[in-house]
This record gives C-alpha cells, structure tokens and sequence, in this order.
C-alpha cells in the first residue's frame, strides 16, 4: 500500500537515534552504586587445576569478592545444559561434558574464565586478580580440526575414550559406495572450512541487579533475543523461579548468530548479583571477546561426487569433521547436520547421499552458530564439487550446473527438506547477464597487460532460513494514539522498527511515526518470543504481525459497525478506515472505543490489541538461494587476490525493504568475503593458543577490500508464508566465499592449480603457485 | 590526580581523572556522553573516534591529561540543537551506512573528516581513507556512498538522494 | 619455534659445564634477570624482566636442569609467569664437546608463550625467543671467555 | 592500565631531565604504540614524559640538499606537506601509508624512529634514504641507528631531536601490508642520488636493513630488472604466523622491483 507500504525503500527509522550518538547500548548503562567484574582467564588451552589460592587477591584494595568454581557449585549452580540432541545410526547420543560456568579441577582453552573478582573499579579487579595464585599443571593439548577424530590425539574429555562426542551419519556408508564404483566419472575433494570469528562491533558486556525487595533479579546484555537465555539460567541453571529473573537487551552492536548464547559469564553476573548488594559491571575489551565469544565454521571436510555419463549426479558423499571447542555450545555439535545437512546438495538434485559428521572436542573457544550456521559450509562444498565435476567432464562451470539444477518446486532433499521455491536456471542466466560474463575474456586481456591474472567464478548457493518453527507478536493500541508492537524478535542492526512499522502501515493504514518497536524486555516480550536468527524475522515476526493485524480488522469490523450502526459483514477496511455505508470511522477512534467498554457491542471485550502465536507447519523452512558472481585479480608475484568486479542476484522471495534487504546481502557478504580472503584464525597447534586475538592479527574485511556491488534481484515469492518473503541475511556468507574462492582459481588456470583453503592469503597463493611451477601442483 | 580542562562539542568542561584515563573513558564515564563507544584495544576499528582539535583521532589512544585544553567534538556535537542531522549524518541514513549503529558514531566522524580534506574524493580514496573504521554490517558500500554524498551535500548544501532500483 | 646454534667457549669443558649450574652465572646470562636463586642442585627460581620494545613484562618462575649427562649434555628448562600478560616457557638442549682447550656448545631451544603475550603479541614471539636465547649463548660465552681468560676456574 | 605519572615536558632539555629523574620513566610521543601496550598492562611505567607538545621539537624544513622533520612532526603532516612532496615525494608516500588517517593525525616520526618496530614504515625511508638522526646528545647515521628487533642506537634518556633527510635524485617507496594490521609485511625504499643507491628495507628482518647487492646492481642500471634475480638470504628474516622467511625473502625483491619503478615513475 503507497509509498510508506511493502516494497518501498523506507529509510530506517532507527537512524537519526543511532546517527546522533542517542542509541543506548549495555556499557552505556551505569546503575547506581555499581561495582566491577573482571574475569581472570586460563593463559593455558588444557591444563589441571592443582590449587587456587585467592587469599591475597581478597586483601587487595577495593576487592569485594572473588569466586571460583567451588563457590557456584557449593552454592548448588547446574552447568550450562546444552539443549541439543542427535544420536548416530547406532543409536549412541550426543556427549555431553558437564560446562561449568567457572573451570572446574581443569581448564580445556585458552581464554576459559578460572575466577570471578568483583570490585571497586575494573583497576582494582585487575591488580587482585593477577594476586590469585593458581597452580595448574600443563597436560597436552589439541587444536587442529583434522587431527581431533585422531587415535593418538591428546583427550579433551578422558571418560569419552576419544574426541568425537558424536558420529552422525544419514545412512550407512555402504549405499552410496556401491555407486560410486559404477559411476562414470567421480571427483574428490579435501578441504578445511577455516574458523571465524563473529566480532560483532559491541564487545562483550553485561550488567546486573538484584533487588532484595522483589527478589528480582535483571541483567542487561546485548542478544538476539533473549528470552532462552534467562529462562535456561532461572530453570536449568539456578533453580529459581523464570519470574524472578529479568532480561533487557538494549541497542546491539551486532550479532551475527553468536550473541544469544547462554554464556558462563551472563550465569555468573545473574547468580552473583544475588550475592550482592550492588549492581554488578562487566565490559570485556577486544582481545577477551576473542576468546570468549563462540566461534563459527572449523570444519575438515572429504567430500566426493559421483556422475553419470551426461555429467549428471549420481551421489555425494561428504564426511566431515566438526571442531565443537572444549565444551559444547548450544548447537555447535548439530549445526552441520540440522543447518548444513538439511539442504546438502543445494541447488542440485542430488539422488543419493551419505553425509557423515564427527562432532569433536578440542582445546578451543567453543563453536556454535555464525552467520550461515552450516549452510555455507555445505554450499562451500557443493560448489566446489560442482566446479571439479565442470573440469572433468571438460564442459562449463555454467553447463555444469545447468545440467544439474533442482527445476522442479517443491524438492525433496534426501535429508527430507522440502525446497519450495525458487528459478535456479533463471537466476544463473541473470546473473551472467548483470556481470556481463560475455564481456570477461576482454577484461581479463585488459588486466594481463596491468600484469595481472583475472578469473571468474561462480557461486550458487540454497539456504534454509527461519530458525525454530514458533513465534509470537503482540499489538497493541495507546490511548494516544500510538501503536505499539510487542516483538518476540530482536532487532540488532535489521531495521524491525522500520519493516514492522511498513507492515502496520501496509496491512492497518497506521503511520509510521506512530509504530514504536517493543522488544528486548522478558517482562514485556509475548510469551512465545524466540528471537532473530537464520533470517527469520519477517518469515516468522512478519507474518505473525500480518495474521494479529487481520484478527485486528476482523474485530475491528464488529466494533466499527456497532458505532456506525452497519452490519458488521457490510463494513468494510482500507486504509486505516472502515467504512460502512455512508459512514466511515478510523482505526484510531475504534481503537480508543474498543477500550470503552459502554460502546463495544454486547458480548464483545476489548481492547482491540492481538497478540499472534504463529506456528510454522512442521519444520518447513524458506530457501534463499541466489548467485554470486566474482571476477578477482591475482598478483602472481606476491599471491594477492583483489576482487574487481562483483554481481549477486538473490531470490529473497517477497523483498519488504529494498534498502534494508541490500544492506542484509551486503553484510552477509562482506563477512563471506572475510572467510575467503583475510579472516584467519590461527591456532598454535602444539599449545591450543589462539594467536589472532586481536585486530592486529585477525584480518577484518575493511572498505578497501570490496569494489561496489551490483545487488539485484530474481525474486520467487516463497509460497509456505503469507509474506512470500525468504531470508536474506546468510546469502552472502554462502554465496561469496564459493564464488571468490572459483574467481582465484580461474585466474591461476594456466598454472593448474586445482584448490586452495580459504582464506586466499597472498602467503598461500604465491606458495601454490611455486608448487605448480615445480610440478608439485596441489 | 590531574586537573584537566577542555571544550566538548563547544562548551567547557574540566574535571579531576587518574593520569591513566583514556579520552574515551573521560568523555563516556566523566561527562557521561556515550555517543562515543570503545570496540577494539589496539586502535584498529575506530568506533571512538572524535575530532580534536579539529581533525579526526581515535579517543581510545590519548590519555585525558594529553588532551587538555583541546577542543573536542564528539557525534553528540554534529547535529543541530533543534535535531537537524548534519549532512553527513542525513547521508549515512539516506544510503544506509548504518545497522547496529555501533561503530557508526566513529564511522560519521571519519567521514566528516574526510569531506573536509578531500571534499571530492573519488570511490578508491575514500576506502583508503576509512581503513581505519572497522564495520561488521554493511559491507561498507552504503558508508562508501554515504561519505561521498554527504561531502556533496557539505559543500552544496543539498544532498543526492539514493537511486533505488 | 625452533632454534639452534653452535657456539664455541675458549675454556675447558667441564668449568663449561660447571658454570651451567651457577645461579650467578644465570643471572648475569639470562637477559633482564634480576634474581636467580638455587632451590635444589638443579632447579632454580628467577626473576626476568622481558623488554622488547614497548613491552615490558615481569616474569617470576623456575628454571630446572633436566636429561643430565655430566658433563656432555643437559636441557635447561625454564618457565615463567607473567601476571596478566600470561606466561613464556622455553627450553634448550645444550651439548658440549671438547675440541682441544676449547668447549663447543651446540644447543637447540624450543620457546612458546600462553594467554595474553600468545594472543596479541604472536608476530614477535619467535623473534622475541630467537633474540632472547642469542643474547643468552652470546653473554654465556662472553663470560666464559673472560672467566677462562682470568684463570678463576 | 597500571597507573603511572604524567609529566608534560615544556623543552627537551625539560624531558631529558625528567626522564633521567624517574625511577623507570618512558617518553609518550604520539602515542600509538605506547597507549595500547599499556592499555593491554604489558608495561608498567613509573612515569610518561609527554614530548607531544613541544614546540621547538616540531617542523618541517629544507636547506639546501637536505630535508629536515622534526622529531614531533606527524604523519599527516610529513604526508601532506608541500615541502616534502617536492623534495623527497616519496616520503610523503611513506608517511601516508602508515596506520590510518586517524593514527597519522598523532604518531610521530620521532615516536615511530625510536620505537623501531620491525615491521613500521619509517625505518625503511632512514636507511633508504641514508638519514641523520639528530639527538639531544648527536647526530647518528642511519647504518648505525636500528640495531636490533626495537632496538636502536639510542642511550637511555636519549632524544631524538630530527631526521635529516638528504634529498636524492629519484626516489620510490613501496610496502606490501599485512592483511590485517597494515604494517609493512614488507617495505622497500630504493633512492638514487648521482650513481649512489640506497635500498632500505622494513619489515622483513628484525630491523631494517641495506641491501648491497641490490645497490650495486642498481648502481649500474637503475631499472627493476637489475634486480630481478638479486634473492636475499631467507635465513635472516623474520618468520612469523603471517609470513615464513622464505616469502618475506621473495617479497624483498618483488616489492624492491616496485619502489625502483615507483621512482622512476
């Protein structure tokens, strides 16, 4: 509906607020009489724990009080439950190692919090805590992903025998082997899916507060939503009445899949202000956030496909090792199969496959869901598949997928997903013609005179997107005319308060500047919040808004009549009036008469507000799927890679936002672009140190990593939401990495050089190019 | 303790801070503006950014004590009191250079540095210029746009406005 | 981080070997330490205070002589911890030989750091340890030199 | 950060005196590197000596065939400064492409000379274009001046007062920076004065460092293919998580065949 409506280039209404120093995010709260928390981490990645002496720590000036793990456990705290299940063929689960929010007799990574020390200033926090004692004894560690499933690989958990706490597989082995023996050409790849590190731009922070009166406890931290949290902590942690504790996430700087986690240091802020008597401070800086916050991807992945003589797949198979961390977050042990494996084939139709994930403990920072949280692994991996298949039938990379892409909605994936929607072959053939791909080979004559190698690649990702099946919006009407949406999701960067307010505005004629975004509040927040992850905010929030917005109008019509004295199935709604007759009456006015009880008719209740429960049928996702096309330049003295030209067409269904829509895809592809060409998380695999800790060693994509982008759109309503919409946050981080990595090495074709991990570091380049020279090409 | 004096967004302001204090911990805690935020301990992302003394420096690097009886200007200051956004402000909201919002107070002050040195930068010198601000969001293309339309709109007084396919 | 070197002492071997055992001979060859003290016939604690650049970090720990064969071969092995910056480590494995009047020291170290000095300060760790251990064989053998020189055995 | 005294020095003879009064004391220039270090509590000062202020330690200036920039002389001013774009443009690119702009509007080359991080950019331009430290005390030619991995020819309570900088005839600064950091993984400033060349490198040793072979190479003909062949033994480098030796031997080259194009450019 006109211009403020669904499909307008709003201009986000969160803006001026964030624009003019006005937002308020956590470390920006300071509560009356705080005092500070300081974590002391362990300097070693897997070490016993002899003793802890603190006895001079608690002498030092300005300290309060210092906890180890024996004071939470003393004190009756659970560890941190992980909620995630899945059981090998055999029917063995998942292993769950007990997660202490403080190191208990061990530590297991370098960063692990060992003490918590409350006082006076973050000064005074620091000085005690480098007085506690601790006498740990080294034991050997163990950080490379390829190695962890190893018989000789050091233990990081001695009563589970060896490092996998689960071997999850889709059928036995056996099925697609015997395929692979008969098919006509089959191709096979080795490769690591590099760990990254999610770094939203808001460090870590939390802030608590007990009040002795009420027995009410309220932490504030930045989240994705955080009802799960705080219930998990009250019901599974502390044993406490859900009531009694409080959630606020304020402003976000960020978070990228990783922020609503049930972190040990939100347990400990939560149970320790119950300790005290002031509110409790907590602010990591940079290089703490590194080794605190979960990681994503780290994955070691064989993966092979099986063809038949028209280049047609036959089987996949992919077996793949899962750097879980030290300790199990939430669902990094599962992401591979639930997130990845559901849509393992992509946009091929893939008759047969074996998936096979080893979920394994290390001496690292757990791993758990980062932008994609799966899906650009196996995206990753059938791409490159794809491109390895293009060379061995000596056909095109684009004959290839064409030769292979779903073209029949809905498609059964062999994980049982079901694929609704979308134009594969049309959105590959946009793509080409919005890169003008005719016009490369003169580009790529152009760069060789500059001395400079050019390629093009492809990148053809599916994603499923929308996260848990349930969520929940209320709205509701103020007295001053104001409506107010109660958000079960959690606007971090997303722009909700614009999108929604275009939804009230499109579905109940309510102007924008009267919509205020209610979120972030357990007190406030509808029962069945979940929160924003996977693309999943306008699927589950948006449709949840559109189903309250039409029990609104329903209402509406029989109230709106009882005043204009109009049978109600005669009035009708449109713009944010009903009509009935010659008469006609605003949304506004039946709102404020909804709450009067004296003009609604008989038997009828107010207010007008709705709050929806909207529940997902079954497990049914959307999928975004789109194609990403690169054209980079490699320096062959030095190894860099530059990318030069850049074209994404997304199917994002129903786009509610072009502006806001762009700037998901280009995020997503910013941080897709950082895990192929600059992020690099670096282990000492000897001692589990984690040596890119700060922005010194850890590369962030900067402005002059990326040319501008030409973003359009092959949009294919999705037809399993009201909205259509699909999401649109993952699509770069799975369809950049492919596509760049594809680009490097068309441009090295002449030296042959058949893979390269990510991230392209110009060292690893250049060192690929000597190989190929000296015909030790990898 | 050291006595320190200075001029934040036009007005004068002193107080009583430890040698050790940061700018930014003196403007955020002191003063109590928290416009300005802290994302990174090794001066890389930039998110604390103010001018000082006119020029663009990262507030996370200078002690209080060095910066007494400077004038600063944080993202508190740039807007009109009456709450006109300043050009460069209106253009990062027009081109979408902004999501969380966290590192994008550094990020404007950057930019109205870089309009003010290189009022007609081209596209490859105003990534160069923002190497030192770190965004998670965006990708950086609508601050690369923004900075380069709100310098238009800084010298002309009128801002392009985005053409949206 | 591997490093090794050769070095030759113009003094015999066994006042070589011996003066791997006195703690004012660590003290005045392991760069910046301020104390060593003997706690057994081989083990020792010492305090270092590490100076590269601007960094400047105080480590208090335990240096032991392990793999003893007297007086050819030994490893010396050193731990330290920093407070916040984390902790350093390192051990060498010395060998000495007679050649003539004159001891050759053959040694191969290997050194790794934890916690904060590993995750912010990696890019100079192995340049940092290869220093470290030059300066330690170059003061060694200077002593001994002059220590041989002065007859003081 | 541990807390320390601040003492803001009015004159160099004001700091050196300070500096030798304290118990353990440093000299905050620009600050660049100290803050962070000492925001990361990796060195416990008893006192900072602010020399930021000084005004006599501040100024660009050329006299005849030299170039001379104060000790407190920014970045950004050495990169936009007129009198350096026309004596040694060069430098102006060193300058420019250290840090960020954000940085270049407080470190100094004074702060960045005596600091001799392996991997900063100024060291490089010392020994390319065969500087004079100026100090309080001397003047020290840049052969002599880095020593070691951030070590110099400085004696505690030393200052550096200036860098001399003779103006050559051609002269071409190039780094390759690291990903993440932008320090030069490698920087190579090749200047030419009559049939005198100096190559100067930075980053890829422990300190910076001539490369005489590639002088003489150059020496006789000034184009990048005279040293197309010339390798620097890898064995003296620097070998870390973000370069082995091996690549930063090859990068010497490479990027030295780049400055020599740069300044015959």
């Amino acid at each position: 509906m006109g211009q403020y409506g669904i499909g307008q280039p709003i201009r986000r209404k969160e803006d001026a607020r964030l624009l003019t120093g006005n937002g308020r995010y956590t470390d920006d709260v300071n509560l009356d009489g705080q005092v500070y928390v300081y974590f002391l981490r362990s300097p070693y990645a897997h070490a016993k724990i002899n003793a802890i002496d603190t006895t001079d720590a608690l002498a030092a000036p300005g300290v309060i009080a210092i906890y180890t793990s024996a004071d939470i456990i003393a004190d009756g705290v659970k560890p941190i439950p992980c909620e995630a299940n899945a059981k090998s063929l055999k029917g063995v689960p998942l292993f769950k190692p007990p997660r202490h929010a403080l190191a208990f007799e061990r530590v297991r990574y370098a960063g692990e919090p060992v003490a918590m020390i409350i006082a006076e200033s973050v000064n005074a926090g620091k000085d005690a805590s480098e007085l506690i004692q601790i006498d740990y004894e080294e034991l050997p560690a163990i950080a490379d992903t390829s190695r962890l499933a190893d018989a000789d690989a050091p233990l990081v958990w001695d009563t589970l025998g060896s490092n996998v706490g689960l071997h999850w597989e889709t059928q036995e082995s056996a099925v697609s082997e015997a395929i692979f023996k008969s098919a006509h050409k089959t191709v096979e790849l080795k490769l690591l899916n590099n760990r990254l590190v999610g770094n939203p731009m808001e460090p870590r922070c939390a802030v608590s507060e007990h009040d002795p009166k009420t027995g009410r406890t309220t932490l504030y931290a930045p989240s994705q939503g955080g009802r799960r949290v705080i219930n998990a902590i009250a019901k599974e942690i502390l044993n406490v009445p859900p009531q009694s504790l409080r959630m606020i996430s304020l402003d976000t700087g960020g978070g990228f899949g990783i922020r609503s986690k049930t972190y040990p240091e939100l347990v400990l802020m939560v149970w320790a202000a119950r300790k005290q008597t002031r509110p409790l401070k907590w602010r990591a800086d940079r290089g703490e956030t590194f080794v605190s916050d979960v990681h994503g991807r780290d994955q070691s992945t064989k993966a092979s496909a099986a063809f038949d003589k028209d280049g047609k797949l036959l089987a996949v198979r992919n077996e793949t090792i899962v750097n879980v961390g030290a300790y199990l977050s939430e669902n990094g042990a599962i992401l591979a199969m639930m997130g990845g494996g559901k849509i393992m084939g992509t946009a091929y139709d893939v008759p047969v496959l074996y998936f096979s994930v080893k979920s394994c403990f290390s001496n690292t920072v757990p791993t758990d869901t980062y932008r994609g949280a799966g899906r650009p692994e196996v995206n990753f991996i059938m791409e490159r598949l794809m491109e390895l298949g293009a060379q061995a039938f000596g056909i095109s990379s684009i004959e290839m997928r064409k030769r292979n892409f779903i073209r029949e909605f809905p498609y059964k994936t062999q994980m049982g997903c079901l694929i609704d929607s979308g134009d594969f072959p049309g959105t590959l053939d946009m793509t080409l013609d919005k890169g003008d791909y005719a016009g490369f080979e003169k580009r790529k004559a152009e760069s060789k005179a500059r001395g400079k190698l050019r390629g093009i690649g492809i990148g053809y990702y599916v994603e499923g997107a929308g996260g848990r099946p349930v969520e929940e919006m209320r709205v509701r009407f103020e007295k001053d005319g104001k409506v107010k949406i109660f958000a079960g999701t959690f606007s971090h960067g997303q722009g909700h308060d614009t999108v929604y307010s275009q939804l009230l505005n499109e579905y109940l004629g309510v102007d924008a500047s009267k919509v205020e975004l209610i979120q972030g509040d357990s007190d406030t927040s509808p029962k069945g919040a979940v929160g924003t992850f996977g693309s999943r905010s306008s699927m589950m929030g948006g449709v949840a808004i559109k189903r309250a917005s039409e029990a609104i109008v329903e209402k509406g019509k029989k109230i709106a009549g009882h005043l204009m004295q109009t049978e109600p199935s005669k009035v009708t709604f449109k713009e944010g009036v009903f009509h009935g007759g010659t008469s006609s009456v605003t949304l506004e006015v039946v709102a404020r008469a909804a709450q009067d009880p004296s003009k609604l008719p008989e038997g009828m209740e107010g207010p007008l507000d709705e709050s929806y429960y909207y529940e997902r049928q079954g497990e049914s996702q959307n999928f975004p799927n789109g194609c990403h096309l690169i054209e980079a330049e490699v320096d062959p003295d030095t190894g860099t890679v530059e990318i030069v030209k850049f074209t994404a067409i997304d199917d994002c269904g129903t786009v509610l936002n072009p502006l806001i829509v762009d700037g998901q895809v280009l995020g997503g592809i910013a941080q897709g672009i950082g895990q192929a060409l600059v992020e690099n998380t670096i282990f000492d695999n000897e001692t589990g140190q984690l040596l890119t800790a700060s922005f010194m060693d850890y590369g962030m994509p900067r402005a002059s990593d990326f040319p501008m982008i030409g973003i359009h759109f092959n949009s294919v309503p999705s037809p399993t939401n009201d909205l259509g919409v699909k999401g649109a946050g993952e699509a770069g981080a799975c369809g950049a990495p492919p596509a760049l990595v594809h680009a490097a090495l068309d441009a090295l074709k002449e030296y042959g050089i058949r893979h390269i991990d990510m991230p392209l570091t110009p060292e690893k380049v250049w060192r690929a190019i000597q190989a190929a020279k000296s015909g030790k090409a990898a | 303790m050291a006595k320190i004096s200075m001029t934040v967004n036009g007005k004068t302001v002193s107080g009583d801070v430890e040698p050790r204090t940061l700018l930014v911990q003196f403007i955020r805690e002191h003063l109590g503006m928290t416009g300005t935020h802290v994302g990174c301990d090794t001066s890389q992302c930039g998110a604390c950014n103010v001018h000082y003394n006119g020029e663009a420096v990262k507030s996370c690097t200078i002690l209080a004590v060095q910066a007494d009886g400077s004038d600063v200007v944080t993202i508190e200051g740039l807007a009109k009191p009456d709450g006109t956004l300043h050009p460069m402000q209106a253009a990062f909201r027009e081109y979408h250079g902004l999501q969380c919002g966290y590192c994008t107070p550094g990020m404007v002050m950057v930019a109205v540095d870089i309009a003010r040195r290189l009022p007609c930068a081209d596209e490859a010198t105003v990534r160069e210029e923002l190497y030192g601000n770190i965004c998670r969001c965006t990708g950086y293309q609508g601050i690369v746009e923004a900075v380069m339309a709100g310098s238009e709109a800084m010298q002309t007084g009128v801002l392009p406005l985005k053409d949206h396919h | 981080m591997d490093m090794s070197g050769e070095q030759r002492i113009p003094a015999p071997q066994q006042m070589v070997w011996d003066s791997l055992y006195d703690p004012e001979v660590l003290k005045l060859c392991i760069p910046g330490c301020d104390s060593v003290e003997k706690t057994s016939e081989t083990e020792f604690t010492a305090k270092v205070v590490v100076a590269v650049g601007p960094v400047k970090a105080k480590f208090t720990g335990d240096v032991s002589l392990l793999d003893i064969d007297a007086p050819n071969s030994c490893t010396i092995s050193g731990k330290g911890n920093g407070g916040i910056a984390g902790f350093g480590k390192g051990n060498a494995k010395v060998e000495l030989t007679a050649d003539g009047n004159d001891t050759i020291l053959k040694y191969t170290a290997q050194a790794s750091v934890g916690g904060k000095l590993a995750q912010i300060g990696a890019r100079l760790v192995d340049s940092t340890a290869k220093k470290l251990a030059d300066e330690f064989f170059k003061r060694f053998v200077a002593h001994m030199t002059e220590k041989a020189a002065s007859g003081r055995a | 950060m541990y807390n320390f005294e601040y003492r803001r020095a009015q004159s160099v003879a004001e700091a050196a005196k300070l500096i030798k009064e304290a118990d353990d004391g440093k000299i905050l220039a620009g600050g660049m590197t100290l803050i962070p270090t000492l925001k990361q509590r990796l060195a416990q000062p008893s006192d900072l000596i602010d020399i930021g202020k000084i005004a006599e330690l501040k100024g660009i200036s050329v006299s005849g065939k030299t170039l001379t920039i104060k000790a407190m002389t920014r970045h950004f001013d050495v990169h936009s400064s007129p009198e350096v774009k026309k004596a040694i443009p060069a430098l102006a690119v060193l300058a420019g492409g250290i840090g960020d702009p954000s940085v270049r509007h407080r470190g100094t080359i004074g702060g960045s000379t005596a600091n001799a991080d392996p991997a900063a950019d100024y060291p490089a331009g010392i020994v390319g274009l065969g500087a004079t430290i100026e100090t309080n005390k001397r003047k020290i030619a840049a052969d002599d001046f880095f020593t070691g991995l951030f070590e110099t020819a400085l004696e505690p309570g030393e200052l550096i007062i200036a860098v001399h900088f003779p103006i050559p005839d051609k002269a071409g600064y190039l780094k390759f920076a690291h990903l993440a950091s932008g320090y030069a993984t490698c920087g190579v400033m090749v200047s030419k004065t009559g049939n005198q060349v100096r190559v100067g490198v930075t980053g890829a040793g422990p300190n910076a460092f001539r490369v005489p072979e590639m002088e003489a190479a150059l020496a006789k003909t000034f184009t990048p293919d005279a040293i197309a062949n010339i390798k620097y033994p890898a064995d003296e480098l620097l070998s870390d998580m973000h370069a082995s030796a091996e690549y930063r031997a090859h990068l010497v080259t490479v990027i030295a065949k780049r400055a020599v194009a740069a300044a015959l450019a």
